[in-house]
């Protein structure tokens, strides 16, 4: 069982056409099992976490407000089209697939306009507007996570330092979305090229058949990336220690003692707006 | 002659009777045992509850006992293993109307009919159509009285289309009888020749009963 | 793999004698089994061997499949009936005429002698294209060959297309929507009545399709209800060859006129969308009117709204604007001197 | 109407009357032995794998899996194959092979279905099995599709050469000699310029570059001074000629020889063709074809992929049948060529044509350069007559299947091309359909074509202007006319069309014997393709013997039976041609006859007469029977039996005669009677259709066709040939085409109920045929042959009655189907696309 299915073209070539779609399941219940083993470990494996003490001079946490702002209200709002826009993308996509048929297509399109259209605007917003290299990865991410891991597997090293503004999760996280989304967005906006739409004229010849081949696989490995990834995001969101994070996106800031216990405000200098 | 012995040959065309005489003899040796030998598709093996390979057959009023393929159509076995070349294969793909034959007195594709489902029921051929004497169909009379057909090789599906359909309407209008065997196809084109030889013997027909 | 054609590849073959075997045999092999009607549409897919089942189970000695029964002033078709044979019934001719008309279009005599109902309103699409064996959306592809800038689609849907263009191609079909028959579905569970026009299942629900049949379900029987008997019909098609030809449309109506005026009325087209399409909105824009000249015009001007042509099939536009009109209003015949 | 033959015709005891074939029995009782109906001892099985582009290169063959089945005896590819042989003139002039030819398997496929190998094995379904085994590694070469295209600048090629066929024009022969034999024909680039493309407008066709062209007259002065001149573009289809038979052949060998089972419409001109294939002698070839199921051109003499068999039945040792399934036939058996003509006629304000100025675009396929663009112009010239032409032609290779010759080839064309303009110049100077066709039909010793050695050449006669006053009153032309044209959503119309076409070669041979039990046994080579023509012929044989037809036994089909040498089957030469044959054949078993019997009842040769079965001396006296002459030959030996071969034959047939010496008297004789001019046969159809103006639906409701064929022969099988090709022609108007995906270029209408030959409800409610009956002049029965000319009538009858009916300017191209029709009609202006090719 491959992970590609292939078919003949016309000119009985073999050519790839898109993923297996077992890789639903595959991503679905690989999605499930990351779920189950991270709840049991954290539940009953996990260490408390710690953090290396702070720079940060402690009379000046009391100058932290009660409420420290964390999302502009158009992060938030992109976040949320975002996702209302992934969610239908991947019902669109995955549940005719997987026994429950209905007409999917035109939502699916559309659906995937409104994520480019909200990723595009991310993309400005977050380059002009916002702290672009907040959500990176920097150096000392790299060097906690190489703690956190060493002391999770028992060997002796110092202890993590706090977080900036992101997690170092929830960097990661965003790379994988990102490389993810790209990838499903920027075939998706190809492949609307091959199904009737009223912004342009059908034309699946643009490319060979070999390249929408390649194209539909990325766009497929992508999508079933995506179910996991969404998995866990709702995941984590609903975690009784991320909660925090999650009301931030809602309401737009993270409460005083959240965001002293967990971030460095020397790495993020904590405001009410 | 160079070539006697290779092949069941037909006679050399010189007389009409001779010529008869020669081609039933060709017809009657032919024995489609060897075009059919042991290959890798011929192994395959059968399911409990499948259909029987061994099939009895009953073609032109003689019961015949055939070991046939179950994707084998009743074109193939008429043609390869019972050596009726009367019925032709024009296309394979019931397009065309040469394979006509009668199965029940109803005209079907034979390229297009598992000889599996054939079981059990009369199958009559053009080589079935004359007397065992040599007296010609009525059918057969009309395109001789006409001198229906170019090529011929639509004819024996024309008859048999005819046959068929002159058994449910034996007093054809020239639109009818068009209409009864359009689903046979001459690329002679010679339509209307052939229409005025089988309303001929339609006609001959009626004389006859 | 090298293509090769015209030679059927094995398979095995069952010929069960009963509803009950087949119908067990059909869910014993799921997916794998082919079931074999008529076989005028199996046998291509067959012989050109992009089809490769590995259990067929042929239909043909099913008694129970075949044979016209009058119920309660409707007619139950047995789903194994010829063409031939609902052609020739005396009740479908005296009483539902639409369906004579409609299954004497189909193909030729051979293939209405041997092709059956069932088979007539199942059977596959016929873009040539998806037939060729090109691996398109309908063949489990990513790709419609038949919309395209360079594609020949003038025998393709100018209604609701989605991604596939292909139409439906069956004859019977549109009279059975108008006459508003039922089919009659089993499977082991057991068996299920679905409306004629819901039979058909259009590309944007499934695009592999045809029908609601799934692995595993069987047509058995057609029942037309005694609602339409001896109303007025209308079928016509209109084809490139008058015989051996698929529909460019044909229309099916059935309408009880009552002091000039449409009372009631069904209509129904094939040959224009992926499903023969019931004209609902046509329907009750002349229900009620005189059935006149100018009420035809007007359903047939409704009957094509959100038509979209491709390059090639703008005519079926007018075609099934004119069809449509004269399913309501009828020709107006030639009187030559 | 019935059909009927004029009064003009002379009477004849045999000739002009029915008379019941010998072929017919076995062919109504289904015991007419086809190719694919014989059956040999240890007979295995061949398929060809076809490729899938329409242009590639085979890098390699992985075939291992494929021979190690069980079953499997070989593989043929085109390695195993002779290459392109040279062809030899009865002169002994080098005819050099083209290169570029079909050679029946190939590693540089040109299109796809083009045969890349052959498997053979015990039965097909393990060739299948096999097949599917075989790995084929595939470069993809650019390809092209649409002649027009490849005439873009900076478009795909069809061949790796070029695409375009140029004949380098051969050096003028010197004084004394013959001409030398044409050069063989080359492959180029040629691409015509932006600008050539954009002068075109409105679905014109562009005018670039031509690569050959003709004229004669000042067609200059004559558009020039013309009352009207249209400027039309027509297209006419690439319809394949789908015989019913698929080119099935089965060979084996024998002693050295190949036994060829194999369809073909010529049997004595198949065994040269397929002796150069295989590089054999002829004498090793033994063509049997008692049978063939149509060719309309197709299988003039077989085609190349019969050898196939041949050749795989020699490397595996057994008798090899290959048989071709209908979509094979569809790749491999040929097409007429289509034609994208632009014209450009004047017409004096009385419908006389001033000028012509011809500009055709013929698409040849990838193979060979096809005659049909210069033939069109020829048989337009010959049929309409223009004071002065122009004719310029291209022909375009693409990667579609090989073209040949179809019934009519080029000639057809022609008419298609120049009826729609006749028609519309009719309708625009208000002049009678008829009465335009008549002006300019020719009439007697008519020139055609351009001049050559200083003189244009000229056929043999032309009784067209009779045909058409004939079918004017049997048609009731003017009736017609004279009726309503619009009632209800109905649109009536009726239509007139001329065509004409080559009818008849000379040269060959004729062979019988009558033996000492009276009967006369003629040897025929004459192809059996259902035109009756193998027995038709010989009818002369017997009308000139004055013996009844019933001591007249035919030999044919086989050529281990002694056959003669024989024209080939095809461009309808054969019931001139070898009516001659049999004519001085007969003349030549009848001064045997007199000499004969001169010698045994004194007297001199001339004072016998021969009929009633006797050689009897005229005005009484002795007589024999030709039982006993028969009986003198053998003893006399000689000439009289054959032991001296008379030396004009043709070594073929010499080589036939040698075997029947002795068996009674020899009658053998080479037609080599004189004839002034080219013979050329012609047709006038008349139709009437009748168009559903909501659906565009249309009924031919009336077709009748009047011949001028000459000396009618045999009725019913003349009846056959013209109302036959009548409905070929009829099927190029209503259905007949071919589809192309031009992304992929590969074929989307293979089959009957795609490319739509017409099936009988195609057929005209009404048809009938009436020929002219005046014979030839130039040949001693007189008659012509009638294959062709009606195709172009038929086709042009119909579209000329849908004019009629509605209008011009809602068609540009065949055939014309409902879409057509009812898209012009709702936009008011042709709608479908004009030049596209395959739509």
């Amino acid at each position: 069982m491959g992970l590609v299915e292939f078919a003949t073209s016309p000119w009985g070539q073999t050519v790839p056409i898109h993923i297996a779609f077992y890789l639903i399941w595959v991503a679905a219940i690989g999605g499930l099992a990351f779920l189950i083993v991270h709840a049991i470990y954290v539940q009953f494996f996990a260490k408390k976490e710690e953090f290396a003490p702070s720079a940060y001079p402690a009379q000046a946490a009391a100058n932290v407000p009660a409420k420290v702002h964390r999302h502009t209200l158009a992060s938030r709002l992109f976040h949320w089209v975002m996702s209302v826009a992934m969610f239908a993308l991947l019902i669109t996509a995955f549940l005719p697939r997987v026994g429950f048929p209905f007409d999917w297509v035109t939502y699916h399109w559309i659906a995937g306009l409104v994520l480019t259209a909200s990723i595009v605007f991310h993309i400005i917003h977050a380059s002009f507007w916002l702290d672009f290299w907040a959500i990176w990865p920097d150096s000392i991410d790299i060097e906690d996570a190489k703690r956190r891991w060493s002391r999770a597997t028992g060997k002796s090293a110092p202890p993590p330092r706090k977080f900036a503004k992101y997690p170092m999760e929830n960097k990661v996280y965003h790379l994988a979305i990102l490389l993810s989304g790209l990838s499903v967005t920027l075939t998706g906006l190809f492949m609307m090229k091959r199904v009737r739409t009223p912004l342009f004229t059908r034309n699946p010849y643009i490319f060979g058949d070999m390249t929408w081949g390649l194209m539909y696989v990325l766009h497929g490995l992508a999508g079933v990336g995506l179910i996991g990834l969404i998995m866990a995001h709702v995941y984590f969101a609903l975690r009784p220690e991320k909660f925090a994070i999650t009301k931030s996106m809602v309401f737009g800031s993270v409460d005083r003692e959240h965001y002293l216990e967990h971030h460095d405000p020397e790495r993020w200098a904590p405001t009410s707006k | 002659m160079a070539d006697t012995n290779k092949i069941d040959d037909t006679a050399t065309s010189l007389s009409r009777r001779t010529l008869i005489k020669g081609v039933i003899a060709a017809g009657a040796v032919s024995s489609g045992a060897y075009l059919f030998r042991t290959s890798v598709v011929r192994a395959q093996q059968s399911a409990a509850g499948s259909a029987e390979r061994l099939v009895t057959l009953t073609v032109n009023g003689q019961q015949r006992r055939v070991d046939v393929m179950k994707q084998e159509t009743l074109a193939t076995t008429l043609r390869y293993k019972l050596g009726l070349t009367g019925t032709k294969l024009g296309c394979d793909r019931s397009e065309c109307g040469a394979c006509t034959v009668l199965v029940d007195d109803v005209p079907h594709y034979s390229c297009s009919m598992l000889t599996h489902t054939a079981r059990g029921k009369n199958i009559v051929t053009i080589e079935g159509l004359a007397s065992a004497e040599g007296k010609l169909h009525p059918i057969q009379q009309g395109v001789i009285d006409e001198q229906g057909f170019q090529c011929a090789f639509c004819m024996s599906g024309f008859i048999m289309a005819t046959a068929g359909f002159l058994k449910v309407n034996p007093n054809p209008t020239r639109a009818e009888l068009a209409h009864g065997i359009s689903g046979n196809l001459c690329r002679c084109q010679d339509y209307d020749k052939i229409l005025t030889a089988m309303m001929r013997g339609a006609e001959n027909a009626r004389k006859v009963s | 793999m090298a293509i090769i054609r015209d030679i059927m590849p094995a398979f095995e073959l069952f010929q069960p004698a009963n509803i009950n075997d087949a119908v067990s045999l059909l869910d014993r092999h799921g997916s794998d089994a082919w079931v074999l009607a008529g076989g005028l549409d199996s046998f291509d897919w067959l012989k050109d061997r992009i089809k490769r089942p590995k259990v067929v189970v042929d239909l043909s000695q099913i008694a129970e499949l075949r044979g016209v029964r009058e119920v309660n002033g409707g007619l139950e078709i047995g789903a194994m009936t010829t063409l031939t044979e609902v052609v020739r019934h005396p009740v479908v001719k005296e009483k539902f005429s639409i369906l004579s008309h409609g299954a004497e279009s189909a193909a030729s005599p051979q293939i209405r002698n041997q092709g059956t109902l069932g088979g007539n309103v199942s059977q596959d699409a016929r873009c040539w294209y998806y037939r060729g064996g090109w691996k398109c959306y309908r063949a489990g592809g990513n790709i419609c060959f038949a919309d395209t800038p360079t594609a020949i689609n003038r025998e393709h849907a100018i209604l609701n297309a989605e991604r596939c263009v292909a139409v439906n191609p069956s004859d019977s079909a549109p009279a059975l929507i108008a006459l508003e028959a039922q089919m009659v579905i089993r499977n082991v569970k057991g068996e299920r009545v679905v409306n004629a026009e819901d039979y058909f299942v259009g590309p944007a629900i499934d695009i592999t399709r045809m029908t609601v049949l799934q692995p595993g379900d069987l047509l058995t029987a057609i029942r037309i209800p005694a609602t339409w008997a001896g109303a007025q019909f209308y079928f016509e098609k209109v084809r490139d060859r008058q015989v051996w030809d698929f529909p460019l449309m044909n229309v099916a109506s059935a309408m009880v006129v009552n002091g000039g005026n449409i009372e009631r009325i069904r209509i129904a087209v094939n040959a224009a969308a992926a499903t023969p399409l019931r004209l609902t909105a046509v329907e009750d824009a002349v229900r009620g009117k005189a059935r006149n000249a100018a009420t035809g015009e007007m359903g047939g001007k409704v009957a094509v709204t959100g038509a979209e042509p491709l390059r090639y099939n703008g005519y079926k536009i007018p075609l099934m604007r004119n069809l449509v009109k004269r399913a309501i209003s009828g020709v107006e015949e030639a009187k030559w001197a | 109407m019935p059909a009927k033959i004029s009064p003009n015709q002379p009477a004849y005891r045999l000739l002009g009357k029915n008379y019941e074939t010998p072929d017919l029995v076995a062919k109504v009782t289904g015991k007419a032995k086809y190719a694919e109906d014989y059956r040999a001892e240890g007979m295995l099985f061949a398929r060809l794998l076809l490729s899938p582009m329409p242009h590639a290169r085979v890098r390699s063959i992985d075939a291992s899996a494929a021979l190690a089945m069980p079953g499997v005896k070989a593989i043929l590819t085109v390695d195993d194959l002779p290459a392109p042989a040279d062809a030899m003139t009865d002169l002994g002039q080098v005819i050099p092979a083209n290169k570029l030819a079909e050679r029946g398997l190939t590693n540089e496929p040109v299109y796809q279905g083009d045969p890349i190998l052959a498997v053979c094995a015990v039965d097909e379904y393990t060739c299948a099995e096999a097949i599917e085994k075989i790995r084929i590694d595939y470069e993809r070469l650019p390809h092209v599709v649409d002649p027009l295209v490849t005439l873009r600048p900076g478009s795909p090629n069809a061949r790796v050469e070029g695409n375009v066929w140029l004949r380098p024009v051969a050096a003028p022969p010197k004084p004394g000699q013959p001409p030398p034999p044409p050069s063989a024909p080359q492959v180029q680039e040629l691409k015509w310029t932006d600008a050539d493309f954009a002068a075109s407008k409105d679905g014109q066709l562009p005018m670039g570059k031509a690569t050959d062209k003709w004229e004669y007259g000042d067609w200059e002065a004559g558009l020039k001074n013309a009352d009207l001149v249209l400027d039309e573009t027509f297209v006419s289809p690439n319809t394949s000629h789908q015989c019913l038979e698929t080119r099935t052949a089965m060979a084996y060998w024998q002693n050295g020889k190949v036994y060829l089972h194999c369809s073909t419409q010529s049997t004595s001109q198949t065994v040269p063709a397929v002796a150069r294939w295989l590089h054999m002698d002829a004498s090793d070839v033994i063509v049997i074809s008692e049978y063939t199921g149509g060719g309309f051109g197709s299988k003039i003499t077989s085609s190349i992929q019969c050898i196939i068999p041949a050749v795989l039945s020699k490397k595996v040792g057994a008798p090899v049948m290959m048989r071709i399934s209908r979509e094979e036939e569809h790749f491999i058996g040929k097409a007429r060529p289509s034609i994208h003509g632009r014209m450009k006629v004047g017409f004096t304000k009385d419908g006389r044509i001033t000028a012509v100025d011809m500009f055709v675009l013929c698409e040849s396929g990838p193979y060979d350069p096809q005659g049909d663009a210069n033939q069109a112009g020829r048989q337009l010239s010959l049929m309409y007559q223009p004071p002065a032409m122009r004719w310029q032609g291209i022909s375009v290779l693409t990667n579609t299947p090989p073209r040949v010759s179809q019934s009519q080839p080029g000639g057809f064309q022609g008419i298609v091309l120049m009826e729609p303009i006749l028609s519309k110049a009719a309708r625009k100077l208000g002049i009678d359909h008829v009465a335009i066709h008549r002006i300019n039909a020719p009439e007697g010793k008519a020139s055609l074509g351009p001049a050559a050695g200083g003189k244009r050449p000229y056929v043999t006669s032309a009784f067209i202007k009779e045909a058409l006053d004939i079918g004017k009153a049997s048609f009731h032309w003017d009736e017609r006319k004279a009726r309503a044209k619009r009632s209800g959503t109905k649109a009536r119309g009726i239509g007139v069309a001329t065509s004409c076409f080559v009818g008849g070669s000379v040269g060959f041979d004729g062979l019988f014997v009558i033996k000492p039990d009276g009967k006369v046994y003629v040897q025929s080579g004459i192809g059996n393709l259902g035109t009756e023509s193998v027995s038709d012929c010989h009818r002369v044989t017997a009308e000139v013997l004055g013996i009844p037809w019933e001591k007249v036994e035919v030999t044919w089909g086989h050529t281990g039976r002694n056959l003669p040498w024989t024209c080939p089957s095809g461009g309808s030469q054969t019931i001139h041609a070898m009516t001659r044959a049999a004519f001085v054949a007969a003349h030549d078993a009848k001064d045997k006859l007199q000499q004969i019997a001169a010698k045994d009842l004194g007297g001199r040769a001339e004072d016998y007469e021969v009929g009633g079965e006797r050689v009897y001396r005229k005005g009484g006296g002795g007589s024999m029977s030709l039982a006993q002459a028969a009986k003198r030959a053998i003893e006399l030996g000689g000439i009289y039996d054959g032991h001296e071969i008379p030396k004009g034959v043709n070594k073929f047939t010499a080589a036939s005669a040698q075997n029947l010496t002795g068996q009674g008297l020899l009658a053998i004789a080479r037609d080599t009677m004189p004839r002034d001019g080219l013979t050329h046969s012609y047709v006038a159809g008349f139709a009437e259709v009748e168009v559903d103006l909501e659906t565009g639906r249309y009924d031919i409701l009336d077709y009748l066709a009047v011949a001028d064929v000459g000396t009618v022969i045999h009725p019913r099988a003349l009846g056959g040939q013209i109302l036959g090709r009548s409905m070929l022609g009829i099927g190029h108007a209503v259905g007949q085409k071919w589809v192309y995906d031009q992304h992929y270029g590969l074929p989307l209408a293979k089959r009957f109920h795609h490319n739509k030959p017409p099936t009988i409800m195609e057929a005209p409610t009404k048809m009938a045929w009436e020929a002219v009956g005046l014979p030839d002049p130039e040949t001693p029965i007189g008659a012509r042959g009638i294959g062709e000319p009606p195709v172009g009538a038929g086709c042009m009858a119909i579209l000329n009655a849908l004019s009629d009916a509605l209008g011009d300017d809602v068609f540009r191209r065949a055939p014309v189907l409902a879409d057509t029709i009812l898209a012009s009609l709702e936009a008011g202006r042709p709608m479908e696309e004009g030049l596209t090719a395959h739509i």
